[in-house]
């Protein structure tokens, strides 16, 4: 990690692809764990699932380079929509879709526009899914990400400060689902049952924001 | 777990091949994962789309054929297909009169379905959709993405199927895809748990002496665990929950529906079980069918689905069916 | 291991009692054991019948109807029937043209259908047998009972009951179902052993990494135990044996058969194996089937058997048939 | 065993309601253990259908009983193959309704008739089946039971004492059967892998032998 530079004066489309690769290597190192995740309150399928997507999403961003942090955004996004399925394609897809929205033509962006685009990202999940906090799923860990994103850019942090924080609390926001009663996805329909397991969407969603901290040189939240 | 397969990665691709060559009356793209109807669209017809996670076989491909479906979009095991493919499944069955959409109540196929429809309305085809809820195994309240879609999607599918097929306009197949929906109920037992090709290793651990009630068809665990019952138990146990639940007045169709790995013959002595009770509950049988047809994979167990008829339901579910996995009739 | 049932003893007739239910176009006499084609005997028809033990459903009531069998008699499980059944099915299906016996080889059915033949004969009624020994994994010699009937035990029964619906006399249909029986080879490999109610767990112990080649479908072991193979590997041996043993030099009709506990996405999974395995073989495929149809209870695995077939052959097997288990062309 | 007089001058109805009484016990003790036998060379059933049979026979027998010990024989030997199936319902049923016919009449029949009898039934079998000696059937233990129980009677032993040789010959000719390679029956099918397995059929052959010593009066072979 001591290799990649941080994104000194800004985040562009080198940035974004090296946080694709780098989750995309997590989700494939961690996808078993993902699938066990979702055995117990779920279809396990979250890690072959993660995984397919963001391979197909790297195959797709490699051959046709977007040269923006959004264009590469969207691409990632929509290939995730058109090759994951489930829950989580459509969800995920519509995250980094959104985000890549945000952020326009623009072809270096500061951490204040990151964490725009991770707010309508996240918007995005949370209108399409309608979960709220609490519930039980990837918003768990996604909201207090961009809650302690925002708090540390505020706080006048540096890149990789800032997403260094917001990859713990997602990892914090992914362990705290484990005493939550489920009330969205499949895991609901175990009602009771669901309480005491991790959500696996919750997980993946630590991982994919520690590979942002990764990518901007912080430790690496893919070990989440 | 042993499987009969070649590598986890190829089990939808290879079973796709396997229906194109056992079944030429099928339009099987394999690399796009869409089974068409052989001929669709047909003139002034309304098109029926399903699709789903894989492992629930013969649902959906099975089912595509005369008096039933048009097409079928196969996702991954256990997980919903993409909106591409339905996408492409509507503009392959559209012939003017409008595509009905047949989606089972899940999240990730609620979502990949919807944003399917939009796209496929972007290109110009008309597009209806049904939800498929009847698994009362699933408290219906705010705090759960509420019914499955489970046995009702069979029957859905050929009364709405039966309805196109004589010719009725979107707003009726439609319509009446909505009615037998509100008209059945389903509820499943699991004997063993599901062990997907992607894991390797069952879902959960269901030891010797006891049983999951109110399972779905994706390996998740139920909402109760209780010691093994008979299957005179067992059947009392689903059909009153079906039955309460529905509260039927009238004649019912009953799929006894086996869940992939219980033999045929316990099936049939569960019918048994499920008609006697179902008598002694004072709910009369119109129709009956046994079998494996909305399947989790590998899992021992079965569900019961009821559907209310009258006469015009019954009319539609006696109507000519020439699919892989429902025949009758012609 | 857990079962939909009641208790052991019961099983059979709960299930004869399910069928009743379920299909009201057959008659179930569920004390005697005997399932009837309604309306039979047929004016000049001749009279199939069959049997065996249960446990391989839908075999053989399940082909009870319309251009397929007359009559049914199912033993206990994996049990012969008693000759008291067949005879009583001779008489209720014989209409003076005489009845067919079809017979698998194994050495209880034989005993138990050639007693009956000479009680059904002392009655006045005009019997023919049919022996299918198809499953070229027994090494037929001095020194075996022979090969089994497997799967062309469906080709029998379907070809044969096309013949006498078509009106065939007693000796030609007896020699159509000789044909067929002489044109099929069958070969069957399991995943995972059987447990029968009775004895309650696993007849054999079959560790993770292995499978059992060469099996039949009473829960026996085969003739030998290999190192677990992906499914394309499978349908080489299989079809190799099969092949090798019928050495066709024209079109066949292929069965995949599951034996019980393996999901149907495996077996189109396998069914595009064996196709791949018969065209580089040079074998055409003029027809397939794919799916549960000669099982052995809960078995994880599945069969192969080809029928190499002429003109013939083939307009009897596209011929209609309407039976609970398989149906088309009525 | 104490109990059961020898059958002094002769052999009866009552006598062969003895035996089938015995047999019919020592079959439901032993019915598991044949299953078992029928697991690894066969299809685990014969037990099942060894007391099925028994006990139906038991019951034809009380409801209506012959007067003649052949009698007795044939209806045990009729509602065998009326109830059994498999291969053993037709052969066992066989085995007794010749040895009953062997009987003819007679009301009451010395050991050299019984002889006679088990030599009929025997020989029905043996044509039945088309099985010989060492083919790892029932005829395993029949044969012996029958040399024995000729040779015994040769040398002038009593009734009990005929019986109880012909009881540990079919016996030894049970356990004899486990390093054979079956050649007929089901067990054929596995080839050498049928080899060291004992053959269910003779067990339950030795089975059927020791309840006639039992009947006797001599010491059971319902321990086989
Ligand atoms: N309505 C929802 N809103 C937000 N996230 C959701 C919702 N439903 C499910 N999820 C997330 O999706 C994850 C499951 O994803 P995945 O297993 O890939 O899809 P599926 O449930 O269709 O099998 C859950 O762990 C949860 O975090
Ligand atoms: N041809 C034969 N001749 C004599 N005995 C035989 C023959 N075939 C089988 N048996 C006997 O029958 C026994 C099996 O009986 P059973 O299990 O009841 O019937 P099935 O083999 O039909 O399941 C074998 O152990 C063997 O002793
Ligand atoms: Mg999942
Ligand atoms: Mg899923
Ligand atoms: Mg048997
Ligand atoms: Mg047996």
């Amino acid at each position: 990690m001591n290799d990649t530079p941080a994104p000194g004066s800004g985040i562009d489309a080198t940035f974004v692809r090296r946080w694709l690769d780098l989750a995309t290597t997590a989700l494939d190192r961690e996808a078993d764990r993902l699938t066990e995740l979702d055995s117990p309150i779920g279809d396990a399928d979250h890690g072959s699932n993660m995984r397919r997507g963001f391979i197909a999403a790297r195959t797709a961003v490699e051959q046709e380079p977007p040269e923006t942090p959004g264009g590469v955004l969207v691409l990632v996004g929509r290939t995730l929509i058109s090759t994951v399925g489930g829950a989580s394609g459509p969800l995920y897809g519509t995250l980094l879709r959104k985000a890549g929205k945000e952020l326009g033509e623009a072809e270096t962006v500061g951490a204040d526009r990151l964490r725009d685009a991770l707010r309508a990202g996240v918007g995005g999940v949370a209108q399409l899914g309608g979960a709220a906090a609490g519930d039980k799923t990837m918003l768990d860990a996604l909201l207090p990400a961009l809650d302690a994103l925002t708090g540390a850019l505020d706080a006048g942090g540096s890149a990789a400060e800032v997403l260094a924080s917001a990859a713990s609390a997602a990892e914090e926001g992914a362990e705290a689902t484990t005493p939550l009663r489920a009330r969205k996805g499949r895991a609901s329909y175990l009602g009771e049952r669901s309480i005491g397991h991790q959500d696996p969407g919750a997980t993946s969603a630590a991982l994919l924001i520690g590979a942002l901290a990764e990518a901007a040189g912080a430790t690496g939240g893919g070990a989440a | 777990m042993k499987m009969l397969i070649n590598v986890a990665e190829t089990v939808v691709a290879d079973a796709l091949r396997g229906m194109a060559a056992a079944h030429p009356e099928l339009t099987v793209d394999v690399e796009r994962r869409v089974i068409v109807r052989r001929g669709a669209p047909y003139e002034g017809k309304v098109g029926l789309v399903s699709g789903g996670g894989s492992g629930h076989e013969p649902l959906h491909g099975g089912f595509v054929g005369r008096g039933m479906l048009d097409a079928a979009c196969p996702g991954e095991v256990f997980t919903s297909p993409v909106p591409d493919q339905m996408v492409r499944a509507a503009a392959a069955v559209d012939s003017g009169a409008g595509v009905l959409f047949v989606v089972k109540n899940y999240t990730g196929d609620v979502l990949n379905f919807d944003m399917a429809a939009e796209l496929a309305e972007d290109e110009g085809v008309q597009v209806a959709k049904v939800l498929v809820n009847d698994d009362v195994a699933v408290v219906d309240s705010l705090y759960t993405a509420g019914r499955r879609g489970t046995g009702a999607t069979l029957f859905v599918e050929k009364l709405a199927g039966a309805a196109a097929d004589a010719g009725a306009p979107l707003d009726r197949v439609a319509a009446v895809a909505r009615r037998v929906n509100e008209s059945s109920r389903s509820f499943g037992v699991a004997l063993s748990a599901v062990t997907t090709p992607a894991k390797g290793t069952p879902t959960f651990d269901l030891p010797a002496g006891e049983l999951e009630l109110g399972i779905g068809i994706h390996g998740e665990p139920g909402r109760e665990r209780r010691a093994m019952m008979t299957s005179g138990e067992i059947a009392d146990v689903v059909v009153d929950a079906v039955v309460e639940d529905l509260r039927p007045d009238g004649p019912v169709i009953v799929l006894v529906n086996g869940m992939g790995a219980t033999p045929l013959l316990e099936l049939y002595g569960f019918n048994a079980e499920v008609h006697r009770a179902l008598t002694e509950r004072k709910v009369p049988v119109a129709r009956t069918l046994v079998g494996n047809y909305v399947t989790s994979l590998d899992m021992a167990g079965c569900s019961v689905t009821i559907c209310q008829v009258d006469e015009e339901l019954l009319g539609l579910w006696d109507a000519p069916v020439s699919t892989p996995a429902l025949r009758w009739g012609c």
